[in-house]
């Protein structure tokens, strides 16, 4: 057991900090191309545009360390924004379960964010309960292709992504997880609707999607016909270690000691009142904790193994330290965050707090909500089979 | 002792819950709120018609001679539909420092029209750094011939923007967190150098910033005696909180309700949400604590009516109180709601907004909790 | 609505004062005779030996208010001990339940303090579920009497009790809840064997009793045979209501500020700690609500009315607070609490604070579970039938 | 960075288990318990045979020189069995001060008869009104010809009755909180003056308070420099709250663990008891509670043996966490385990009690949140 970095991970941060240092972006640069660059040369550097990638795909190789020290290090750097979808959730199940013809059709576009994703898992009724999709794929006649009829709903970014991959039900038989085919088809096509969703917050990334007779050739669906969720289960074990968001809650904590360190209260600042400072430390605890639990996990998980089920436990313990956060933020700014624009009343980061706070609350409901990830980690972890029907 | 409402409570709430029934659903609700001013002028007159904006005045400032159980019964109605007329800023706050301190040419200028409704009010104390103390005031009154002219800037002012005038808090003497050196002054919106900003907040209600500028006053707008507003003021602003505690608990009736509407008709895995023991004993946390707030309100408010030795404590322990089950059964509502308790399509969400602005109004739960052991 | 007492209530409040300060325990009496007497002079106040008791079984009749005054003062005073297992518990079943022989025979020496009850209920292997109660009650053939056979747990105050009032299985057809009967014996006879249960608080209240072969008299038993159920229902609520201990939790508040106020902290006492001050505050503001919602359920309670499912709210929050102030106390002993005997280390408050704590963990305990108490809420209150089987 | 224990620490994990497995029965622990001196001197000379009692020394000092992860190992396994004997006391407390201040004669005169067992040594730092301070020393030392006199109190000195000496802190120089003019001395058990009161704690362990009658100690009985004990002392007390913190990892292991066997197997309403969601949840909360402290534990420890910057905050941050997790655990596992929880029959309360006492000693929850945010 040993807390220091080895002599190559230390050169290894030191190649990573230079990296982000020279590439960050430059004031009146144009965005778009100073992204499709940053992600060119971090290709150059041997696979940094992909980090989780497998080197048989094109990724780098690392060792736990070396993705932690790059987790840490980009979270408190100029890096572009970049989207899941394509790159950590479709990508691993093309690699484990894509023909080869997919792999080399749909790969090469993700890496190069040249072709946007979106998921198509939710519906509307179905909730949490995500095996329970209606969405309806039925094979035409001459077995050449699919016939869609549907709604997804909570699909994040559906209104700018070009591609969608979409748990559709091929079978009503047996158990509803049984039934489930995964396919890929455009979004920009007739008989595709995308209605806006706004959120509490204010804003729009979420949308509802409508399918109307869409067409998608069976050289479009991925694996076998019927066995979409053992797909799609892996996925979402992908997408909870993303939204436990660790790294980003470690530089979003010292923004919220800064800001709450802005605001003056008595002779000193917010960050001198008792009650705020102890819940400051509390959170910062916790987040200390949660941050070496990531990293066992991280050493356990030989390269290439999926996340287990302790992604739950990262997902429910690195959900509630952000809803702290935007939770303090929206205290530290008090009466001024309730401002919903049309003003310029108070501190600056204050304004609009309410509306990050109850956008916030979403963390514990997507992506398998909290109460789900608990029966998980009750069944997966503690091995407590439910005796009831 | 007893906890029965009068009859004539009982016809208010009656007569406000079907007011609320009939104009708030929430799609008029949001069609209200985006349309200038933010809230409908007919209920406006409404309300004035049905008696409701004369409750707490005493007959001879043309009331009806209530208290705070009278405003308690009907804020509480209103919570339940999340109001937006101004009835907090013009009849509690602005009124309230009126019918204690006004002189008797300025409640007859003032009251008759506030409680017709043609004219409103509106309360104008916090600053930007005065945190969430009412005596923190560092906008200073500086002497001329006949009065003071008043320069810089008062903040989250509540419905400013319609006010037609507005009761300001400035400092005559004293350091700048002393409670004695507080005077007050009813000041018309359109004196010179007054400038109000008005903006939206996040409840769907209209906020608003008022920046002076060598405005100046006269004797005849002060309002009480000199260096000695903050009695006043901080009845008021208890008054306010007794209101705007009785509004939370009316929306938090709707949460928990509708939390538990909700669970029994939605299905997943086969069962009505419902019937998981984890959201069943949510939701009776969710309940047990809105008994809680109410049964302090009524204790807060019986002693504040009463003018019982408690009552300040009394109020600092039910601000304290309302804030945490705010956020309790808030969020909670909204998690069990799932994906759709984050939208704006269910009212759940905007009935935690409004909580919000009201745990961040006239000091927060940590501030009371402070003030209660101090 | 109104928060002031009527003349009425004020002259009994003073009334109530006078009769406690009157007879009140004087140094150097007889304590078991100051005892008896305390009671039959407030039997000649007119029932105030009984003050729940209906009018018409000696009761005084009170008004929710007088209840609320009298409890209110009690909880200050020094008032001689009482055991609720004859007087609350039995009592109101006898009284609705029992045939006037047994009213007549048992009551009065309940009244009068004579007998002490205990009470038969829960059963090893049952826990909350009281009704799958196995102890067995069998109907001799001549008709005459029931041979009583089994084992009760968690039997408080068996071991000094003369009279046990106890829940037997006479029938296992049908649900649990029926076939249950409701019997009545004397503690002191061979075929009874009562063994302790030391707690961690280190303290002997509660025994394991176990039952060979005990005769019981047809006379004795209350109601219908297979009726228990149904009487035990309603005892439990008036139990719970005397666990919420609120008007205690007052005293123990003012105690527990005393105590924290005479440890030196710095310049001042822990009470002047800010993170102390807080959870003391916070525990002091929700005992101020939960003592009107105790109020408000007394005025809304017609006289007579078993406490309903109200009862389980005031047993959540009641408990709650009496376990904290517990857990505050121990913190205010620091680690002095830790102490067990053979010492004089620190403030005398302070010593066995940690089995003071222990011993409050009960509470959330018995009279039903925490847990049960929400499931009975989410029933009859919010209204919420379960379509699970 | 890696988290793998290396192979002799797994050898020592391994080992200890086994010890305990054997020997550590709840009826054999209560025996001991009840019975003088309160631990087994078998096992004291068991655990000197085994080599654990030299484990944090250094080979000079006849030790094996391991680090605190070594020390956290052996605790965690205490942690599981309850342990009874003074490892902590006499090795952690006490020997670490002694191994790193002491002069070469005391190291030679104490430390081979501390590591093979038939010596004890205690720390005796607290005193009545120290609160959780260790720089709070008001027991002053008089300045005499060759040494000086102690006069005062030493309280909740653990398993001071079988110690054959104490280090002990006194004052020398500066005011009672002062970090600097802290002296350090080691004070035969049997030196005239000295008076040792043994009392049991509710944990089953054994606890005392020392009264000082104008004991003298010369320059021979002291422990490093005058005036510069607070280094010395600190560092041990880090090093107790990572020994007892990883004991109290052990014990919640087992209180979860516990508890979910305990649902599996009890039946009630026809299910057994892991059939409930709300248990099934509540078993999730305490399982992540203990992971989270494993992962705090693992970081502070690491960072102190390091000597990392970090070092005193992680400290502070983990007596904090494990403090508010042992009571999560602790009161969850009794109150899942019913009535049977709260009896001395069954081991979750024994776990718990120890947790509390651990919660009590160098400082609790709040004062380390407190420590760690200043």
């Amino acid at each position: 057991m040993d807390i220091e970095l080895s002599n190559d991970d230390l050169s290894f941060e030191a190649e990573v900090r230079e990296f982000l240092a020279g590439n960050a972006y430059k004031d009146g640069e144009d965005p778009n191309k100073w992204r499709m660059d940053w992600f060119e040369k971090a290709r150059e550097k041997g696979g940094w545009d992909v980090p989780k990638w497998p080197a048989k795909f094109g990724g780098p190789g690392w060792t736990p360390n070396q993705h932690y020290i790059w987790q840490k290090e980009t979270a408190r750097s100029s890096t572009p924004w970049d989207m899941p979808f394509g790159l950590s959730m479709l990508g691993p199940v093309l690699m484990a379960h894509g023909s080869e013809e997919q792999q080399d059709r749909f790969l090469p576009d993700i890496r190069a964010r040249k072709v946007n994703w979106c998921q198509g898992y939710s519906e509307p009724g179905a909730g949490s309960d995500l095996a329970s999709l209606k969405t309806k794929a039925v094979l035409s006649e001459d077995g050449s292709h699919y016939v869609v009829n549907g709604t997804k709903i909570w699909t994040t970014m559906a209104h700018i992504a070009d591609w969608i991959f979409c748990l559709t039900r091929t079978s009503d038989a047996g158990i509803k997880q049984e039934g489930i085919t995964f396919l890929l088809f455009p979004m920009k096509q007739e008989g595709i609707e995308v209605k806006p969703i706004i959120t509490l917050g204010g804003s729009h990334s979420v949308n509802t999607v409508f399918f109307t007779d869409i067409k998608v050739p069976v050289a479009n669906r991925v694996g076998a016909e019927g066995k979409g969720w053992t797909y799609a289960k892996g996925l979402l074990e992908h997408e909870r270690t993303g939204i436990a968001g660790i790294s980003n809650s470690i530089v979003a904590l010292e923004g919220l000691k800064d800001k709450a360190s802005s605001v003056k209260r008595g002779n000193g600042s917010l960050m001198d009142v008792s009650s705020f400072k102890a819940k400051v430390a509390a959170l910062e605890i916790d987040l200390m904790a949660v941050e070496y639990t990531e990293l066992r996990s991280l050493a356990t998980a030989s390269a290439g193994t999926a996340p287990g089920p302790e992604s739950s436990i990262l997902k429910l313990k690195g959900t509630d330290i952000q809803q702290r956060i935007q939770k303090l933020t929206m205290e530290a700014g008090g009466q001024f965050s309730a401002a919903w624009g049309g003003t310029n009343a108070g501190p600056d980061f204050a304004r609009a707090g309410m509306g990050g706070y109850m956008g916030s609350r979403v963390y514990t409901i997507y992506g398998g909500a909290s109460e789900v990830q608990k029966d998980i980690v009750t069944k997966k972890v503690l091995g407590i089979k439910s005796s009831k029907k | 002792m007893n906890f029965d409402l009068s009859e004539e409570q009982q016809l208010v709430s009656d007569s406000i819950e079907r007011f609320v029934l009939n104009n708030y659903g929430l799609e008029s609700r949001v069609a209200m709120v985006q349309q200038s001013p933010g809230f409908s002028l007919d209920h406006w007159k409404t309300m004035s018609e049905l008696g409701w904006l004369g409750l707490p005045f005493s007959e001879d400032d043309g009331g009806f001679g209530g208290d705070q159980l009278d405003t308690m019964v009907l804020m509480e109605q209103f919570g339940k539909g999340l109001v937006l007329e101004p009835f907090l800023a013009s009849i509690v706050l602005g009124g309230g420092v009126l019918k204690r301190v006004a002189s008797e040419s300025q409640r007859k200028a003032w009251l008759e029209v506030v409680i017709d409704g043609s004219k409103q009010l509106a309360l104008a104390y916090a600053e930007p750094e005065s945190g969430y103390e009412p005596h923190n005031v560092a906008v200073a009154g500086n002497k001329t011939n006949d009065g003071y002219t008043l320069t810089g800037t008062k903040c989250m002012v509540l419905h400013g923007k319609t006010a037609d005038a507005f009761v300001v808090s400035f400092r005559t003497s004293g350091g700048v967190v002393d409670q004695s050196g507080i005077s007050l002054a009813l000041i018309p919106a359109d004196r010179d150098g007054l400038t109000v900003q008005g903006f939206p907040t996040v409840d769907g209600l209209q906020s608003s910033e008022l920046t002076f500028n060598q405005v100046s006053i006269t004797a005849d707008d002060l309002l009480g005696e000199i260096d000695n507003g903050f009695g006043a003021l901080n009845e008021v602003i208890n008054d306010g909180i007794l209101a705007v505690a009785a509004e939370a608990l009316g929306a938090m009736e709707i949460l928990y309700k509708d939390t538990v509407a909700y669970t029994q008709a939605r299905e997943q895995f086969d069962h009505p949400l419902s019937d998981f023991q984890v959201l069943q004993h949510r939701m009776v946390e969710m309940f047990m604590e809105y008994e809680q707030c109410k049964s302090l309100l009524f204790r807060a408010t019986m002693e504040v009516a009463a003018g019982g030795d408690d009552a300040q404590r009394c109020v600092h322990a039910l601000k304290h109180l309302i804030g945490k089950a705010a956020f309790f059964v808030g969020e909670n509502a909204v998690q069990t709601h799932g994906g759709m308790g984050v939208t704006e399509e269910l009212r759940v969400g905007h009935y935690f907004k409004r909580l919000l602005v009201i745990e961040a109004q006239f000091g927060n739960t940590d501030y009371h909790l402070d003030q209660f052991s101090t």
